[in-house]
């Protein structure tokens, strides 16, 4: 397992840097000079080489992004454009409501999606089937905002159960920090419940073809074992794949539903630091993610390595 | 003349008996019926080989048996009884627990065939403790045995590998072992040499011929391999286009073939040992379900055939467990093996 | 010539139809699928004549009759918060939708195929390069990815469409590297090499055409997965920018007077809907109808 | 070595159309440190002459279909000489290579990968004209009209996809393919295992027929030695990467002089219960060695019955077997009691 991860933590260094200088070319990217873009179009040169040389636009390139990477490891991601605040302490009380939230809608999304593909692989061409597979069809193809704004104006402007907007964070009251969560958790996890439930059923009726299962028929072993036994452990390697996929675009998706919901995490703030064009935040905000992303994979990774004999035996 | 075919298994009552067994499939034909008034028995202790070439309906056959034929798009009619009892009428959870305990199978591809995802001790143990009851240390202890009668070297480690790190050869007597673990009556055999090399099939054989006669077990056999059947098998039933067109002893069937497709096999196949004979392939091949005639269904490839060969032809008994389905039965002079 | 019974081979196992018309009638077996590609098909006839189909000038502000619910006034669908026709508005709208589907998808393909076919067919360390690359643009999550572009080019739908077209351009190279490496193990291609058959013309004649056949399921799931995208950055207001519209963008517009009108985000909402799931289920059908194709080469005898 | 095995047996002196030297094939596994060189063919050797057929025999792994791809130089050969025609092949490249390639065709084992599902038959068919002449579509067209008819399928079937055939004619259609060119070496690559019986000899008797008319030769890559007994005028038998034994096909069915040909043909079962059940049955133990560690020595020994001491120190050298051809075993130069004379030690009984 060490050897594993040991492997995998080699493989990642050319990761992290293509995605790092990604990130941090997107300021060298911007059309026009960001110096301008924080002072306005009718300032002095003074003035903006002032701010240049502030922000070390004056420096080569290479030396820029050797600057800016060196701050990483001790979180320093500059500052940002605007508010000279740090982005790191922008970043910090914003990080963990978007990781609760994700986390939030990834749990609805495993609670729904997975029994419901379990019960469409295992009964093809049955109601449970139909019923499971047009709802993953629909869950799939609805914007995560229709749902949240009909979950909005269903359930939170007509009663007083969950609250329309607002985060309460766990540690002020778990009983708010649930009611507040839901209704987001919902509106974002459920394309990803309805995308879980589609590949497992997937996984789950071609693993139910092969010839192992005919074996394990064949020798008696009672229908449910081997569905839940032998077959579902063979189909636990495409769903762990999914289900990390699933990871990185809900937390793509918390851009959207924080909105509506008027939650103050990264998504809200992405959105807004975007029309501001305060870069520095925005690349915080992107590098945050893809660690997040690639944090998740490496568990996936892990985990393949634990499901598939075939890797863990040398 | 189907009936009757158990009935003439005077001395024993067959392990297997089946009896005007019809199959259809769902398919965009509608419902096609791939097997057709298949009867024939095997006997205990016996090794009855099942041939015939692709889609002659052998291994829907031999699936049937298990109950193993996909439920919602396939029909099945007729008897199916295992040592007396009829399996038709059983439920699933019946059935299951005649699987594996009363009836074993192994099949073609012992790549496939095994769970890769637990070891080869865990898929014994699995098998073992649910017909047999047994606590897992003794389940074990079991699977170690097993594994060793069949002639893995180094049972005790390898019971704890995964399938993946066996060869083909001992995978396939891994698959026995599991087949065998809890000493069935029947050992349902679908081609499970064909992927495997000769010198490796030829130890297969062996092992399969060692453990029937140890513990009792019939065996049906299933395969296009008439060197395969000529080593092994007792009994022969020969099916082409979904019917039984042949049975008898392997000596009958080999060396008094009564029906011509049985005679086109034996002159199309090679002998390792004689090359003076000259190949004669059958013209055309093994029509699809869909296209099965209404009379005969070997007459469109059979060089004796007359205009009454298009009516359908039933089997025809020609003594105690020997039959043909032949039209011209009784006029021709067919050349067998010599 | 009689020894080898060329009568017999003659009878082609079975015959029912070309490649094409065989694949063209399993799809149309499909009921669910053509009802799709109807719908697909009535939307883009919508697009292309809005001008004559919408019963209202979409831009016609009524102040008096603001947020009527549908079957008012003449009003099918109600109107919007400046009194504006709603269904003139969906279907001036289905426009920008579909263009933006459209651009997205193709920027997607123009980067991704031909560096798939490159990857898989030069492999080495170019293929290396390339895969640590996709690698890491796939790290990024797809809408964060879209957002960081607009945020250095600013928000437009072009742009907008651009950074989707970017999040699909790894995916498809993966796709067409993948379909490459099975392809290029067929024995097809072995044969052509044995013929002597120049490597270019392999690509084009034998490898290409094998590897395009999934990409078009690919490029259908891609163009629902767009439309969703571009009415998500609109529905932020970081895609169409007014006084151009697109049912994101309404739903946007909508969400503010949510507690007045639900209807309003309802019937933007519907169309994306409607036509993302066509997408889905056209490209499962083509995914059935190509899979089937290939599965039943294999165990026909 | 003495002169005589230096000359294989009847070419006697003229040119023969294929011969192969001392041929090692090597693959590399994995990447980086943890590569390895996989040697799946070594010191093979054996020559094909204008209008033979000559069969390849051996199970999985044993380098058969190596063999065949290295002729055609689509695996790269890392030792040896491949002549064709008395022309060196393993030094050709580019143009030359191409050229070469219309004079020796495959036939593959899966008839149903071997042609590209999204084409034509014609198109297939007329594959190697287009690559090798400057027919024009009109000519190319006529010759694929011949082609299909000379293989027993008809025009109009010309202008189907390959989905539409069964395995045999899709064969067929392969079949006529490696023929476009008229070739002087068609090599069939299991070209039979995958069809059923009766189809099986369909074909065998298509390829004869094409060996009278178009004087063709066959290199014949198998694993059923029935099959081989029935078609081949010499065999070569293969394990581990290397040629056993070879010779005239009646002097090796009849008295194979190597150990592993002897329990290969043991193996076979024969389609008559009394004969079958009279046969001895030579019983090799255990698997096929890791290709990646063979042993030392004869690569057989450690299967071989009648294993000694030198087998596991020194290779066997090709030497001349009574009755024709050679044989790779130190029975026949260093047994007990031979000293050096090569005698028929084994029996068939």
């Amino acid at each position: 397992m060490s050897r594993v991860l040991v492997r995998r933590l080699l493989t990642m260094i050319p990761l992290l840097f293509f995605v790092t200088l990604g990130t941090f070319m997107l300021t060298h990217l911007i059309p026009g000079d960001p110096a301008i873009t924080v002072l306005g179009d009718n300032s002095t040169p003074e003035r903006v080489e002032a701010v240049r040389e502030r922000l070390g636009l004056n420096e080569p390139l290479l030396s820029q992004y050797a600057d800016w990477i060196s701050g990483v490891p001790s979180l320093d991601l500059g500052t940002s454009l605007f508010s000279s605040e740090p982005v790191r302490d922008t970043l910090a009380n914003r990080i963990p409501v978007t990781l609760s939230l994700t986390a939030a809608a990834l749990f609805v999304a495993v609670l729904i999606g997975v029994p419901a593909g379990i019960l469409a692989a295992t009964n093809p061409g049955r109601w449970i089937d139909r019923v499971a597979t047009i709802g993953a069809t629909l869950g799939v193809a609805a914007p995560s905002y229709l749902i949240g704004s009909l979950l909005i104006a269903w359930l939170a402007l007509k009663s007083s159960i969950f609250p329309a907007t607002g985060y309460v964070p766990m540690e002020e009251s778990v009983v708010d920090w649930a009611r507040s969560i839901t209704l987001p958790a919902v509106a974002l996890g459920s394309a990803a419940a309805a995308e879980i439930a589609r590949q497992l059923r997937g996984a789950l009726r071609s693993v139910l073809q092969e010839d192992y299962v005919r074996t394990a028929r064949a020798m008696g072993l009672r229908g449910r074992i081997v569905v839940g036994k032998y077959a579902l452990k063979n189909a636990m390697i495409p769903l762990v794949t999914v289900i990390g996929f699933q990871v990185t675009s809900l937390l793509g998706g918390t851009v959207i539903i924080e909105q509506i919901f008027g939650i103050q995490g990264l998504g809200s703030l992405a959105v807004r630091k975007v029309l501001e064009q305060d870069i520095p935040v925005v690349q915080g905000i992107v590098l945050v993610s893809v660690f997040v992303v690639i944090a998740v994979n490496l568990v996936v990774d892990l985990m393949y390595s634990y499901l598939d004999p075939k890797v863990r035996v040398r | 003349m189907s009936d009757s075919t158990a009935r003439q298994l005077d001395e024993a009552s067959p392990v297997l008996a089946i009896d005007g067994l019809g199959v259809e499939f769902a398919s965009e034909h509608g419902w096609l019926r791939v097997l057709d008034e298949v009867s024939f028995a095997v006997g205990p202790r016996e090794t009855v080989g099942l041939v015939g070439e692709s889609g002659s309906g052998k291994s829907v056959t031999s699936l049937s048996v298990l109950g193993l034929l996909p439920r919602r798009s396939s029909r099945v009619v007729g008897d199916i009884r295992l040592r007396g009892r009829e399996l038709g009428g059983l439920s699933t959870a019946e059935l299951e627990d005649v699987r594996g305990r009363e009836i074993a199978m192994i099949f073609q591809e012992p790549m496939t065939s095994l769970n890769p995802a637990f070891t080869i001790g865990d898929q014994i143990v699995a098998v073992v403790r649910r017909h047999l009851g047994w606590t897992k240390k003794q389940a074990r202890a079991h699977a170690i045995e097993m594994l060793g009668h069949v002639g893995i070297p180094n049972p005790r480690q390898r019971v704890s590998e995964y399938p993946h790190q066996f060869s083909g050869g001992m995978r396939q007597r891994a698959m026995i072992a599991l087949a065998l673990s809890c000493r069935p009556r029947l050992l349902i055999a679908d081609e499970p040499t064909t992927a495997l090399d000769v010198t490796i099939q030829a130890q297969i054989l062996d092992l399969i011929r060692e453990m029937a006669e140890e513990n009792d077990m019939s065996v049906l056999f299933v395969t296009h391999d008439l060197g395969v059947v000529a080593d092994i098998c007792d009994r022969v039933v020969v099916m082409y286009a979904g019917q039984v067109v042949e049975e008898g002893t392997a000596e009958e069937v080999f060396c008094t073939p009564r029906h011509p497709y049985t005679e086109g096999l034996l002159r199309a196949m090679p002998d390792v040992e004689d090359h003076v004979r000259e190949l004669v392939p059958i013209p055309g091949t093994v029509p699809p379900p869909w296209e099965f005639p209404a009379g005969c269904r070997f007459a469109d490839r059979c060089s004796y055939a007359q205009d009454r060969c298009r009516q359908p032809v039933a089997l025809t008994e020609l003594g105690p467990r020997r039959a043909v389905r032949c039209h011209r039965f009784d006029e021709l002079d067919l050349e067998g093996a010599s | 010539m009689t020894a080898s019974t060329p009568d017999s081979a003659v009878t082609v196992a079975r015959v029912r139809g070309r490649g094409l018309r065989r694949f063209a009638r399993r799809f149309l077996r499909q009921r669910t699928a053509l009802v799709a590609a109807g719908f697909l098909l009535l939307m883009v006839l919508v697009a292309l004549f809005a001008d004559v189909l919408a019963p209202h000038d979409p831009d016609a502000q009524t102040l008096r009759d603001t947020l009527l619910s549908p079957l008012t006034d003449g009003h099918v669908l109600g109107t919007d918060e400046l009194g504006r026709d709603v269904l003139s508005r969906l279907i001036h709208a289905a426009r920008v939708s579909l263009l933006a589907a459209v651009i997205a998808v193709s920027v997607g393909f123009v980067l991704g195929v031909p560096l798939g076919l490159i990857s898989g067919y030069v492999g080495g360390w170019v293929d290396t390069v390339l895969q640590r690359i996709t690698d890491a643009v796939m790290s990024f999550p797809p809408l964060i990815l879209a957002i960081a572009v607009i945020a250095v080019l600013g928000p437009s739908l072009t742009n907008a469409m651009l950074a989707v077209g970017l999040v699909f351009a790894p995916r498809f190279l993966r796709l067409v590297r993948a379909s490459v490496l099975s392809v290029r193990e067929q024995t097809y291609i072995e044969a052509a090499k044995t013929i002597g058959t120049p490597m270019p013309v392999i690509v084009l004649r034998h490898v290409l055409p094998n590897v395009l056949s999934p990409m078009i399921v690919q490029m259908s799931l891609a163009a629902g997965f767009s439309l969703l995208a571009e009415a998500g950055l609109s529905f932020l207001g970081l895609g169409v920018q007014p006084p151009d519209s697109s049912w994101g963008s309404m739903m946007g517009r909508a969400f503010r007077e949510l507690n007045q009108q639900t209807w309003l985000i309802v019937w933007p909402g519907l169309m994306i809907v409607f036509t993302v799931l066509a997408f889905n289920v056209l490209g499962d059908a083509l995914s059935d109808a190509l899979g089937r194709e290939i599965r039943e080469g294999n165990d026909d005898e | 070595m003495n002169d005589q095995a230096a000359v294989p047996a009847g070419t006697s002196g003229k040119t023969p159309l294929l011969e192969v030297d001392d041929l090692e094939v090597a693959y590399r596994i994995g990447r980086g440190r943890r590569a390895q060189d996989l040697i799946a063919v070594s010191g093979v050797s054996f020559h094909i002459d204008h209008g033979e057929t000559f069969a390849v025999v051996g199970e999985s792994g044993s380098g058969k279909s190596t063999t065949a791809r290295a002729i055609t130089r689509t695996l790269p050969v890392r030792a040896g000489n491949i002549r064709l025609g008395g022309r060196e092949l393993t030094e050709l490249s580019g143009r030359e290579l191409r050229r070469i390639r219309s004079d020796v065709q495959m036939v593959f084992q899966d008839p149903y990968s071997s042609l590209n599902p999204s084409m034509l038959i014609r198109d297939s068919i007329a594959e190697p004209l287009r690559v090798h002449t400057d027919l024009d579509s009109h000519a190319r067209d006529a010759a694929a009209h011949d082609l299909i008819q000379a293989v027993g399928l008809l025009p109009e079937h010309l202008n189907r996809y390959p989905y539409e055939f069964s395995g045999g004619q899709r064969q067929r259609i392969a079949i006529a393919r490696a023929i476009a060119t008229s070739p002087s070496l068609v090599i069939c690559d299991e070209a039979l295992s995958a069809l059923d019986v009766s189809t099986q000899n369909q074909i065998i008797r298509l390829l004869e027929e094409i060996r009278q008319t178009k004087s063709v030769a066959y290199l014949f890559i198998a694993h059923d030695l029935a099959v081989v007994r029935h078609i081949a005028d010499r065999v070569g038998v293969m394990y581990l990467g290397r040629m056993m034994e070879s010779g005239p096909t009646e002097r090796v069915y009849n008295a194979p002089a190597h150990p592993y040909t002897e329990a290969l043909l043991s193996a076979v079962p024969v389609p008559h219960p009394r004969r079958q059940r009279a046969r001895r049955r030579m019983l090799l133990p255990g698997d096929v060695p890791n290709p990646l560690e063979p042993p030392s020595g004869c690569v057989f020994r450690t299967r071989c019955p009648r294993a000694m001491d030198i087998c596991a120190e020194e290779v066997p050298m090709p030497f001349p077997a009574v009755g024709g051809g050679e044989v790779a075993c130190h029975l026949h130069t260093s047994g007990p009691e031979l000293g050096g004379e090569s005698v028929r030690v084994l029996s068939t009984a």
